[in-house]
Parts: C-alpha cells; structure tokens; sequence
C-alpha cells in the first residue's frame, strides 16, 4: 500500500455499513477534519469480521487496525457486535504473544450519529499509531533474511 | 555418476573445517545440518555456525533440491491501461539458482535421490518429459555424505540395499575418523570440491575404513521383503487389512514430507492482479485433496485408500517400472517422526505375510 | 503393573457392547507406544498405559461417529472428549470412557535433551519404570532419568490428572498437581520485547514444512478434509514457502481453537520440526478463561466466542 | 474483466481536493481497468450517460464510481449500470468525498488516499459476481406501534387504503399526549374534538385491530413478513364484557391512585377508565394501587360490575401476527425536570409542568377547567411561565430544542387569560421559536392583545414567600434583575424519547441518536425510512415535532408503508449467505450463531450439511465469520472480497 511517506502510516478500517460507516459518513458531512491515513473496508456487520482479517492486515504490514460497529445493542442485525465483542477482545490480549503491540489494534462502538465520536476515534488511534512508529514485522526475521540470502 | 579418477582420499580436521566450508560458502550456498531449538535442518552455513554431527536430521536434504515450494516463472498480464484490448500474458523465467553443497548428509539421503533421478529425467517418455528445474539444481549441487555409526530403532536402510556407509547418489562421502573427517570424492564434482584438501595418510585411510566396516555391523541385518511387490499387489482389493493397518493414523504429512524419496507436487498460481507467479509446491498422498477431482468425487477417499497408495507405491508400484528398486531409502524418519507410531516396515511385513495366507 | 491389568479387565468386560476401545500399544521403539484399537480379546492383551501412553485417543472420535466407541483416557484426553461433546462434533452416549489416574506422560525432546552427549532416543534399546524414573537401556549402558525431568509440559500444570467424566474409574483418583494454571510459560515468554518475540516466530515458523500434523493431530479440528489451509475458496493462504503463509496458518488454527482448546498439546507434539505451537494456543486460552471463565473440554454449553451475553463485565472496553 | 473507473468531481466537492484526473489516470494502471476517468458529476443525467455510453464503447463488465458515500448513491449508480445491460452487483463505489475530501484539505495526501480507495474497489470488484434478487410473498398487513396522533394518522391512511393494520398501545387508550392537551396552537381550538373522533374511527375501522393496553415483545422475520408478538398486558378487567360503564371507578375505594392521564394533578381510583372519551373505554385495574392485590380483602369492583367482567386471575397475553411492515410511532416522554434545584426541584406544589397545567385547563380534566393552585385550590393571578426546562441546556445533557414549548406557552398563556380575565402572565424565555404557519402572529398577539409580559431571561430561583412563590431572574434585555411574585408557576419542561423507546428500536433493528430519538434513512432524503427496510417512522419518536408535522409523517409513514405493501411479491437482497455444500463438514457453528435462525441442517447423502434459508438470511456475515473453513459465504462480502480489499491495502 502507498502511504505518502514520512506523512502517513498503513492504517486500516473495518467499519460496519449501518452505524460506523454512516458515522464516518456524518463526520464527512460535519466537515469534521481527521487524519489522511486511515482506509475503511465497509463490511456489513461487525460480526462480519473474522478476527483473522485483522491478523491478515497486521501481518502484512499494517500499522495499524481498528474496528468499528454499533454500540452494543444497537447492532442492525441485532448480536453481530455482541459476537465481534467477544471476539475482538481476545484478539487484542493475544497479539501480544506474535510479538505485536496490541495498542496497534482497537476496536469501539460508533453510531451513525456519532460524526464527533468518530473524528475523536480516528483522530486518536492514528495518533496512538504515530506514536508507536511504523510497525516491524518483516517478511523474514533479520536472521533468515541472512539465510536467504546465503541461498540465492 | 561415473568415477573418472582416483579415489584420492582428503582430511580434515575438525579445527580446519570451519576455514574449509568456508572456501566452500565462497563458491556455493553450503547447507549443513544444525540444531535449532528441538529439530535437526539443514540450514545455510555461514562462517559461525556449527555443523550437528552428533543428532540425525529430522528432514532429508530433498529440499535443496526439489525445494518445497518453487517459483516456476511470473506471469504479468497484458490488457491493461494503455491498451485494454491486449490479452497477452508475459512470462518470466524464475532467476537461476546458483550452485550448491550439501554437507554432511546422511547417505540414506543421498539414495533419496536416486528415487527421483529416474522420474524427473523422463523415465517412460524415452527422455521427452525432462524436469529442467529438477535437473538443473541437480546438476550444480554437490551432495557430501557421512557415514553413519549407529543405527537408530527406526532406520531400515539395509533392508533396502543401502548401509550406514554407502555413497550411491552422494558425490563424495565422509568418515569421522579421531579429530577430523575423512573424504573420499565418488564423482568428479564430488573430486573437484575436495580436490584443495590435503590428502589422508594412508593410517587415516585405514581407519576410515575400519570405521566403515563397524558400522557396517552395527546395523541389522535386512528382512526379506523381497516379496512385497507382489503381496501389495495382491492386497489391492484387502480393504478390512489396510483399515486395520492405518486405524491409528492420522494422515497428515509429516512421513511424505521428511521423506527423501517423496517426489510428488502440486502446480498453483498465485496471482495478485496484474501479476502473478506458477508454483510448484510438495503434495502429500496422505491428503484427501490428493487426489479429488473437481466433480467432488475422490478416488482415494478413506485415509486407508491413501496409505495403500503410499505403501504400494514405495514397494511396488515404484519397483516394478524401476527395475526393482524401491522407492524408499529406510532412512526412517517417516517412522521417527510419525506423531502416531505409524511403523511401514510392519505394513510391508504384516503385508508379505497376509498374501501368504490369502 | 496392577493398574494396567485392572484397566485391561475394565475393557474387556465393555469390549462386547462396542466397536472398538482405543487406547494405547507397543509402538516402534521402546520410548514410544502407538495408538492400539481393540476389537477382541487379544487386541486387549496388547494394552498399555503409563508414561508412554501419550497420544490423545479423542482424536479418532469424529470419523467414529455412529457407533459406540471405547477410549482409554487420561484426564487431559477426557477434557478432548468434553469439548466435541459440548459442540455435538460427538454424541456422549456414543463415548464409553475408562478413566485412569494419570501421573504425566513422556516428552520426546526433553528425553532427547537429557540423553545428550549419550546418544539419541532412537537408540535407547529398551526401557523399564522404576518408582517414579525411567531407567533406560542405551548403548553406552543404563541410564536413569527422573519422570519428572522428562515429562511433557503440560503435565507440570496438570489440574485434571483423573478423568473426571468417565463411564469407569480404575484405580484410585489423585490430586492435582496444580491447582490452577498460571500460565506462567506465557508470561516467561513474554518478558521478551515485542521484537524478539517476532523473530521468534519468524525463525520457528520457517523450520515448518506444512504436513499439518498440527492440524491433524488435533482432536477439536473440526474441518479435517476441508481445511482452508489449500483451499482457494476461500484463499486465505498461497503455498508460497514463506514464513508469513505457514505462520498465518498457525493463527487461522489458534483462532479456530480459541475457548475450544483443552492444551491437550497434540499440535505441538506432533510437529516433526519441533515448533511451540501450544504457546500460541495457549496465549488464546488465557485470555478466554480470563474474560469469561471457561474451560475448554469441562464446561457444559457452547464456547464462548459462539456465543455471548449482553453485559460483559470482564471486557473492559477502552475510553475514547 | 473490463473494469471502467469514473472519478467523479462532484462540482469542487471533490475536485476542490483531490486531483480526479490523476486518480483516474492511477487507477488505469489497475488491474482489470480497461477505462478510467474523471467526471464532472457522475449522479447527474449527464454523468449517468456518460458511464452507460462508456460501458457499450469499452464493453465494460464492471464498474467503479468514485464519489459519495455508497449510503447515497449505491442505489443509484446500480440502477445506472443495470440500464447499460450488466447486472447491478458487478458494481462497487469509492467513498472519496464523505471519507477524503469533506475531511481533510492536503490535496496530496487526498489523491493519494483516493487512489487507494478506489484501488481497493477495483481489488473487490474483480471478484464481484452476477447475483439475482428471488422474489417472495408479502404479508400485506402494517403494525403500527403507537397510538398517538401520528400513529393514528398513519393507521388511518393505511386503512382507508385499504390495508389491514395493527395498532399496539401501551397505554389502556390511545389519543397519546394530544389527548392529554385542552387546546391547540395557533388556532386554540380543542383538541379532544379534533383527536376524538378520529380516535372514534380507529376504533370503528374495518381495517384496523387496536391492542391497547399492549406492548410490543418481540420481532423476527424481515421486510414484508415480520413475525411479531404482542403482550396484552392484564388489565383484570375482560375488555369483552366491559362496557365502559363507569361503576367500579365509582365505587373503588381506593381513592388515592397516582391519575397518569391527569399528569398526577389530582388523584384517582385504582380501576380507571383514563378519560371519558378513551378508546377503547374500557377499565383496568392499576395493581399498585389495587386492595384486592395488596391486602387480599376487597373485591369492590368485582361486586358491583354488571357484567362480571372483573378477573384478578388475568394474565398477560401473547398475540403472534404477521406484519409486512412497521410504523413506529411511540412519541416523547416530558424530561424529569426535577433536577432543577432551583425551581423547587419537586418541593413546590404550586410548580406545575406545563402538561399538568393543560390537564387544569381541560374541562373534563381533574379541576374540571378550573385553574386552582394545587396547594390550596386558590384561583392564581400571577402565573410565571419558565420556557426551555430542559431544553437547550448542555448542563443536563440535552442542548435540543424542543421546539414545541414556545407555541404551547403563548397559548396557556392565552387561555389563562380567558380563564381568569384579572390574571397576569408572565413569560421567561430565551428566544421565541415559531416558525410555523401563523405562529408568530399567534406569539405576538398573546403578548399585544393577551397582555403577557414576555421577559427574555433565565430564572435563577424559585423560592416560596409566605403563599406565594418568588421568581427571580434576569432580564437580558434591560440588562436587570427582576422578581416576579407569582401564584403559580408552569414549567414549559423539555420532552424526550419515550421512555423505553431504545429498547423498541432494538427490537426492529433501527438506530437511535444518543438522546434515544430514532435515526431516519437519511435526514433530507429519506425521513419516514429507517435503515431497516420495511420498518417506518412517524411523529416525535423521529425527533420533536408538534401536531401538524406529526399528522404530516403519519401520512407520509402510512404513504411509504402502501407503496411497500401494495406490490404482491417483493425482491429479496440477493447479498445473503450461501452453503459450499462441498466444504460444508455440518459442525452446526454457523446454525448456533445465526440471529435471525436462518440457517437449517439438512441431509445431504447422509451427511449433515448447513442450508441457508434464502428469504429469512439478513446478510449480516456472522456464520461467514463463524464458519472455521469458510465453507459459508456472504456474497457480495465474501472472504476473498474482504481479502482482496485487504491485500490491496497491504505491504507484502
């Protein structure tokens, strides 16, 4: 992905289309100004989200992944972000073990209401990814990168 | 692989082996077995390293070779941008491998090879179906052996004409001796990558022998399993024996994979777009994509049709357009490594003895 | 061995009423037994169990289904058949088991890591149990090993050592060895900084040679032939050899086995390379039990990522 | 494939921003892209020529819009490729205006960002497939949830149209809050002789069945066949055989229950008909206040009903119905006001809200149109009236206008006037709103010809002088401070969503905005929808409105739900769920997690596979998550799409 350099980090969203995704929409509509790097993936539920999307985008280098549906309660199809909740949060505590930062992922809850929330969410967890820099995982470890090269 | 010259016999000393692999590493990617973590691989050396004598590898050096997942050539696709109407596909040739070295592998391993050589020179195609990628790397890889000194309860390769010392497939093979190895070249590269060394003492040469020899009757004496191609054949329709046979295992692929023999694969692309790459990857005959046809159905549907397959082919099928030979060098890491104590020597036994009575 | 005996009448007497009871044989060499399936009388005299009795017999269960089916387990085997039975992947009533107390089981590369500079296991000629050592037969003479030394890990943090759910009980039960699981090897695998965890995975995953005896070797693997592992619908992996596909492999199975893992351990014993693929699992494991008290192959219902409630007081969710 | 890229400009919307040319001349390096470019409005006919002329000359297969949200013009721009011959799904939008443009000013960083987005698109749509909607039966039958005047309105369009309609009420009556007022703004004519009678009407329809007394338990189903249940709440009263009469209220001897209709201005008997012009005038029992249910000992009521109608053993009942579509029309509840202190917060009985007043004025209200203080039934001469109690305050949380109170003040003030011709009113307010038809001339007359003293100013405190009440406060005008000695206070008090009503939206799958009141499908476009098709909206639960915007939406609600439910057959979302019977192992995961049971195990040869009940999936993707070998998959969101959107997103 061609993120302007120096300026942006890969930040990606998974947004449900009935809330979150019209939360970005009324935040478009609001003028509310937020950071260029995030780029949303419209699913049509946060129970959509098979939590190894998120580990996809991560291992392929993303710096960052948020995922967004509708409050608790609020689903459209009324428990997909029950079920997104539960497995969103396991997620995140086990990141830690591949070695990833789990603040490089977050999910939250935004109404299609919410174009403030939204601006503040965005607004924070690309700062939050600032922050912590450019992600490392490499392809291949430093110490393979040496083996393969020895192979070519 | 004709011998052309002598069997000049070469020395070196533990001490001086890290300056000679790395004359070696100069020329060629050398891989060497090394212990990492609880598994034994063969890894590229580089200067530091240390070469595990002492554990036998886990997998066979076939990767080298026949590596596990090969890039065949790209494709870019036309039709794009300026000219949306061009419908033509640009290949590229996967980039040249550069020579290589195996170093200190098993001899069993190197009889691996010979199970392939035939099959991937285009054997039963008078020479026509050659596997360039195959002979390619081949040729520019040079395969040193060690003598092995004890056997392990799972090796088997006197069963199968091979020994603790045997050089068929290997270009050079190597004997500790006291503080150091002793090489003796079995082919001209096998020649020309020893050819810097200096020359074994006769004493050494003596001793290596020796060595040889006591190794030599370490190892057990091999079953007759001279009957095998025929009993499995005559067990092809003995459904109730192969499910009793395969009851416990599990089919994954860990025996094919660690097998030196193994020399099926699968042909993928993988394309992103505009881009893309022809795979050749190792396939598994223990797994039931193996062998399902696109309509759903599946030939080989119980994991019991697919250790027949397995069994049959190494001890029959194989044999009996190979002048013989099994497709199988008992290194028995198929055995070792089986996560469910899946025993072939026992199959082919209890097999010989079934026909028997049938 | 009085309890081998006791456990061999205990099959013999339901052998009649089933197709089969799995439980465990002599295997190729002497540190390892091989699943054994019992059908008559003489299968049963065959029967083995103690320290080598090491493979988790649930993992057959599945392909079994439709008749009634014997197994021979150990407490962490009983916890398998628990879990397939709370997600009906298996009918209770189709399961006889006959539990045993378990005092921990062998491990093949600490075994090997003790032989070092001896010789290798797959030498070791014979091999009897002595109080609570193995004394090996190797061909540099007899070596003692303490079972505890070389036992699997998972056995150290053993909390279930008796079947609690069997049908029959032979033997009499014993105490844990823990009383809960710390997760203590996690936390020692996480004092390393996130970088050299990474590098980590990335050095173990590139030994790995994708047999799946991982994923085979598991007894909650609920898809068996239809694994997207090689699947191109949908095509979560290519079969380029890169360490991020084989890696990636090993979350897609941790992700289908979070909250219905029992760290039976099967994954990791099986890897013929060696690779820790019980951490990742039991990196997921931690955080279920930590979120909402379950545990896999002991609870009753479904597990907790199939199902939810509508508070969750243990997710804490992040201010904004 | 032949994918076509339309980067539209929409006017300097985008183009002000984003470079569209050089996105487009990006985005015909993608693969598949056989033709991009830029567009000055792609919605427009023009802009929807050009992209039809431009799918025959370059024979596109597929097309990506770059633009607005696809919460706007997916529908269009479908309809637009469908016209060029390709089927509508071969079609994906990229959000550059909502998500780039309106949101940010750096125009590199936007036609970079843009690029990606539309990159992401073309990654999708390269593995969109042809999908074809199934038709299905519709039950043509509206629930209307609500009985006020916006549900009436809606159920009687509806009726008379022709369709049968259910109404729940929650309330023994329906009439909602109108039938609670004495009279109306700007006109001041009553309100009862216009709600009554068509209230009378509901009640008399062929077409309509009424629960009051009900709620509504639980929705299932989807667009055109809803399964709802209904609880009839126990009244103890068999609505079969009363008849209205008024006997038992009579003869209740518990004569201190809280009267809800009345707002508590006077007290009332446990078993009530809530007002004499009630539909249906039936009785019920209120259980807290009922002897029989709190000592045992009674049975007054049982005793002297004529027609033995009275049942303390009653249960609440449950109703199963069929509706093809949903008016929700459940109103606003009044804020608890009390939490201002500084109006007594509760502690003054003589300061009233402003809808206990209208209960005062009313003539068949608890004083029977008499105004008396509520401390000593002494008739007030000096009312002050507090505008914005509770509305328009961040303090409390609610920065709203309610925007009604400005209108009812002026006429209570009015009507106080005519009620007692010496009294003198006095009116703090903030701003006066009244933009409707003859509303300001109404809020100027109250004050040129009805003499009230309108004082622009908050009140800072209420406090009690021997009988009367001190209001103190400012006036922002003259830039003093004055106090006011009143008789009686009325508190215009800000209106909220009606209690519970997150928990009905909930139950139809709808949003709600923080304050509770329903999300519209979109605020200018689409006011009467909800993003849940077939479930619309009418009245105050959309947003505070008074009656004549009420009226209006019922019958826009009740307009949207006949075009709904005139057709026979309707097109199902063909973006459902479907079983790769192949890969399908039958573990039943996807069947446990499904919320709307959409998903069936069926025998295929022997093996247990999963089956995805085609009319009743909602497309949510839950099972396609659920599912460990994807053997399920949501189309038009599958796994590979996702991963396509994924992979384009990525470094390696």
């Amino acid at each position: 992905m061609s993120v302007l350099k120096e300026k942006e980090l890969r930040v990606i969203g998974f947004l449900c289309n009935w809330c979150s995704y019209g939360g970005a929409d009324t935040a478009g509509v609001g003028r509310f100004a937020q950071p260029t790097d995030l780029r949303i993936v419209r699913v049509p539920c946060s129970g959509r989200i098979n939590p190894l999307f998120v580990l996809k985008a991560l291992l392929g280098g993303a710096d960052g992944v948020l995922v967004s549906g509708c409050h608790p309660r609020d689903c459209h199809y009324a428990e997909g972000n029950f079920y997104a909740r539960r497995r969103l949060e396991v997620l995140k505590g086990f990141l830690p073990v591949l070695g990833i930062d789990p603040r490089r992922f977050e999910y939250t809850w935004v109404s299609a209401s919410e174009g403030q929330r939204w601006q503040h969410v965005v607004t924070t967890f690309t700062a939050n990814i600032h922050a912590l820099g450019p992600a490392s995982f490499s392809p291949e470890a430093r110490e393979l990168q040496i083996l393969n090269a020895a192979a070519r | 692989m004709v011998m052309s010259t002598d069997t000049a016999k070469k020395f070196v000393s533990f001490e001086a082996l890290p300056d000679f692999l790395a004359q070696l590493a100069q020329g060629a990617c050398v891989y060497a077995p090394r212990r990492e973590n609880k598994a034994v691989v063969y890894r590229p050396w580089s200067p530091g390293d240390n070469v595990e004598f002492a554990a036998r590898p886990t997998e066979s050096c076939k990767h080298v070779i026949f590596p596990r997942s090969e890039e065949l050539f790209s494709f870019t696709r036309g039709g794009e941008g300026e000219n949306p109407d061009d419908s033509s596909l640009i290949l590229q040739e996967a980039s040249e491998p550069g020579p290589a070295v195996i170093f200190g592998a098993l001899s069993c391993d190197a009889r691996g090879f010979l199970a392939f050589d035939p099959v991937y020179d285009g054997c039963g195609t008078g020479g026509k179906a050659r596997d360039v990628y195959y002979l390619k790397r081949r040729a520019i890889t040079t395969l040193v052996v060690r003598t092995c000194k004890t056997p392990l309860n799972t090796c088997f390769c006197t069963w199968v004409g091979g020994g603790p010392a045997s050089s068929e497939g290997a270009d050079a093979l190597m004997t500790e001796i006291g503080n150091g190895l002793l090489f003796e070249a079995v082919s001209d590269k096998g020649a020309a990558l020893l050819q810097s060394l200096p020359d074994a003492s006769a004493e050494q040469g003596a001793e290596a022998t020796a060595s040889r020899e006591a190794a030599q009757g370490r190892f057990p004496q091999p079953a007759d399993i001279k009957a095998a191609p025929g009993s499995l054949r005559a067990l092809f329709d003995s459904a109730p024996f192969w499910e009793k046979q395969t009851a416990q295992c599990l089919y994954c692929g860990a025996c094919t994979y660690l097998c030196p023999t193994c020399y099926c694969f699968n042909i993928t692309d993988e394309s992103n777009g505009i881009r893309g790459v022809r795979l050749r990857s190792w396939d598994n005959c223990m797994s039931p994509l193996f062998t399902l046809e696109t309509s759903g159905h599946n030939p080989r549907p119980a994991k019991f049709n697919r250790l027949k397959n397995r069994v049959g082919h190494k001890f029959s099928y194989y044999p009996k357009i190979h002048s013989g030979r099994f497709s199988c060098c008992g290194c028995g890491r198929c055995i070792k490594s089986c996560p469910s104590s899946v025993d072939i020597r026992k199959i082919v036994l209890d097999a010989i003895k079934e026909a028997a009575n049938v | 061995m009085a309890i081998q005996d006791d456990i061999k009448s205990a099959i013999a007497e339901v052998l009649p009423g089933l197709s089969c009871v799995i439980g465990w044989g002599a295997g190729p060499e002497p540190l390892r037994a091989a699943p054994l399936f019992m059908r008559d009388a003489a299968d049963v005299e065959k029967f083995t169990a103690g320290f080598l009795a090491v493979n988790n017999p649930a993992l057959f269960l599945p392909a079994l289904k439709g008749a009634k089916v014997g197994l021979v387990v150990k407490g962490c085997d009983a916890r398998s058949v628990g879990q397939l039975v709370a997600e009906n992947l298996v009918k209770r009533e189709e399961v006889h088991l006959i539990g045993y107390p378990c005092r921990g089981i062998i491990d093949m590369d600490k075994t090997a890591a003790a032989l070092e500079g001896r010789c290798e296991p797959g030498e070791v000629k014979g091999l009897r149990e002595e109080d609570g050592d193995i004394v090996l037969d190797t061909p540099g003479g007899e070596v003692r090993l303490a079972k505890t030394d070389v036992a699997a890990d998972k056995c150290a943090r053993c909390r279930y050592p008796n079947a609690e759910s069997a049908d029959v009980f032979v033997g009499e039960k014993i105490a844990p060895v823990v009383e809960r699981d710390d997760y203590a090897d996690l936390a020692a695998f996480e004092n390393m900084e996130l970088d050299a965890r990474k590098a980590f995975w990335e050095m173990e995953m590139s030994r790995c040679i994708r047999c799946y005896a991982c994923r085979n070797s598991c007894p909650l693997c609920v898809c068996r032939d239809h694994c997207v592992a090689a699947s191109r619908e949908p095509h979560w992996l290519t079969q380029a050899d890169g360490v991020r596909d084989k890696l990636f492999f090993q979350l897609i199975h941790a992700t289908h086995l979070a909250g219905r893992c029992t760290g039976c351990g099967e994954c990791e014993r099986a890897c013929p390379v060696g690779i820790p693929l019980l951490t990742l699992k039991r990196a997921f494991s931690r955080q279920v039990e930590g979120l909402f008290g379950y545990t896999a192959g002991l609870d009753q219902g479904m597990p907790p990522l199939l199902t939810f409630k509508l508070e969750e007081p243990a997710i804490k969710e992040r201010e904004w | 494939m032949r994918i076509g890229v339309f980067i539209c400009h929409c006017g300097s919307n985008i183009a002000g921003t984003v470079d569209c040319a050089s996105v487009a001349s990006v985005a015909s390096t993608y693969p598949d892209v056989a033709y991009a470019t830029d567009i000055m409005y792609a919605c427009a006919e023009p802009g929807q020529d050009a992209i039809i002329a431009a799918i025959k000359e370059h024979r596109l297969t597929g097309v990506v819009v770059a633009s607005c949200t696809p919460r706007m013009h997916e529908p269009t721009f479908r309809k637009t490729v469908e016209r060029a011959g390709l089927n509508r799904y071969m079609f994906e939008m990229a959000n550059i205006r909502e998500h780039v443009s309106w949101i940010g000013k750096d125009m590199e960083a936007n036609t970079n960002k843009a690029s990606e987005l539309v990159r992401m698109a073309v990654s999708k749509l390269r593995l969109n497939r042809e999908l074809k909607p199934k038709s299905f039966p519709v039950t043509k039958r509206l629930l209307v949830v609500g009985g006020g005047v916006a549900g009436i309105q809606a159920a009687l369009d509806a009726a008379d149209a022709g369709l049968e309609v259910l109404m729940v009420e929650k309330q023994p009556t329906i009439g909602g809050k109108m039938a609670k007022l004495d009279k109306t703004f700007p006109t001041v004519d009553c309100s009862s002789c216009i709600l009554g009678p068509r209230m009378v009407d509901v009640a008399q329809h062929p077409n309509i069945t009424l629960y009051a007394y009900s709620e509504v338990e639980s929705i299932s189903g989807y667009v055109g066949n809803f399964d709802v249940k209904i609880r009839k709440k126990a009244a103890y009263v068999d609505w079969s055989k009363c008849t209205g009469c008024g006997l038992c209220t009579e003869k209740c001897p518990s004569k201190k229950s809280y009267d809800r209709f009345n707002e508590g201005v006077g007290p009332t008997t446990a078993i009530i008909i809530p007002f004499p012009q009630a539909i249906p005038k039936k009785a019920s029992i209120e259980r807290e206040y009922c002897r029989q249910f709190n000592t045992g000992k009674c049975g007054v009521c049982a005793k002297v009903c004529p027609t033995g109608a009275i049942n303390y053993e009653m249960q609440d009942e449950f109703i199963d119905a069929k509706v093809g579509g949903i008016v929700a029309a459940t109103g606003y509840d009044l804020m608890d006001w009390t939490v201002y202190q500084e109006y007594g917060g509760g502690r003054y009985p003589d300061v009233v809200t402003s809808l206990q007043y209208e209960r005062m004025l009313s003539a068949s209200g608890p004083t029977g149109g008499h105004i008396k203080r509520p401390s000593d039934g002494e008739e007030p001469k000096d009312v002050v009236f507090i505008q914005c109690v509770g509305s328009r305050d961040v303090s409390i949380g609610r920065p709203y206008c309610s925007g009604f109170c400005c209108m009812y003040t002026a006429k209570q003030a009015i009507l106080t006037k005519d009620h007692i011709p010496d009294s003198h009113s006095y009116v703090f307010y903030m701003d006066i709103r009244s933009p409707g038809k003859g509303y300001d001339e109404f809020t100027r007359r109250v004050q040129e010809e009805y003499q009230a003293r309108y004082i622009r100013g908050r009140v800072s405190m209420v406090y009690p002088k021997g009988k009367k009440l001190i209001v103190r406060g400012a006036d922002t005008l003259m830039g003093t401070q004055v106090e006011v000695e009143a008789d009686l206070v009325v508190l215009a008090v800000g209106a909220e969503a009606a209690k519970g009503a997150p928990h009905l939206a909930e139950k139809l799958r709808i949003s709600y905005d923080s304050y509770g009141f329903f999300m519209e499908g979109h605020p200018k476009l689409r006011p009467v929808e909800t993003n849940t098709a077939g479930v619309f909206l009418a009245g105050a639960c959309q947003g505070l409105k008074d009656i004549p915007s009420s009226v209006a939406q019922g019958s826009a609600a009740a307009a949207k739900a006949l075009a709904l439910l005139s057709r026979d057959m309707l097109d199902s979302d063909p973006q459902i769920a479907a079983v790769n019977v192949n890969r399908c192992v039958g573990c039943r995961k996807c069947i446990e997690v499904c919320p709307f049971k959409a998903i069936q195990e069926i025998d295929l040869r022997g093996q247990p596979k999963a089956e995805v009940i085609e009319t009743v999936c909602q497309g949510c993707g839950l099972c396609n998550a659920t599912c460990p070998q994807g053997a399920i998959q949501l189309s038009h969101f599958t796994d590979n799409q996702l991963l396509a959107e994924v992979e384009a997103l990525c470094r390696f």
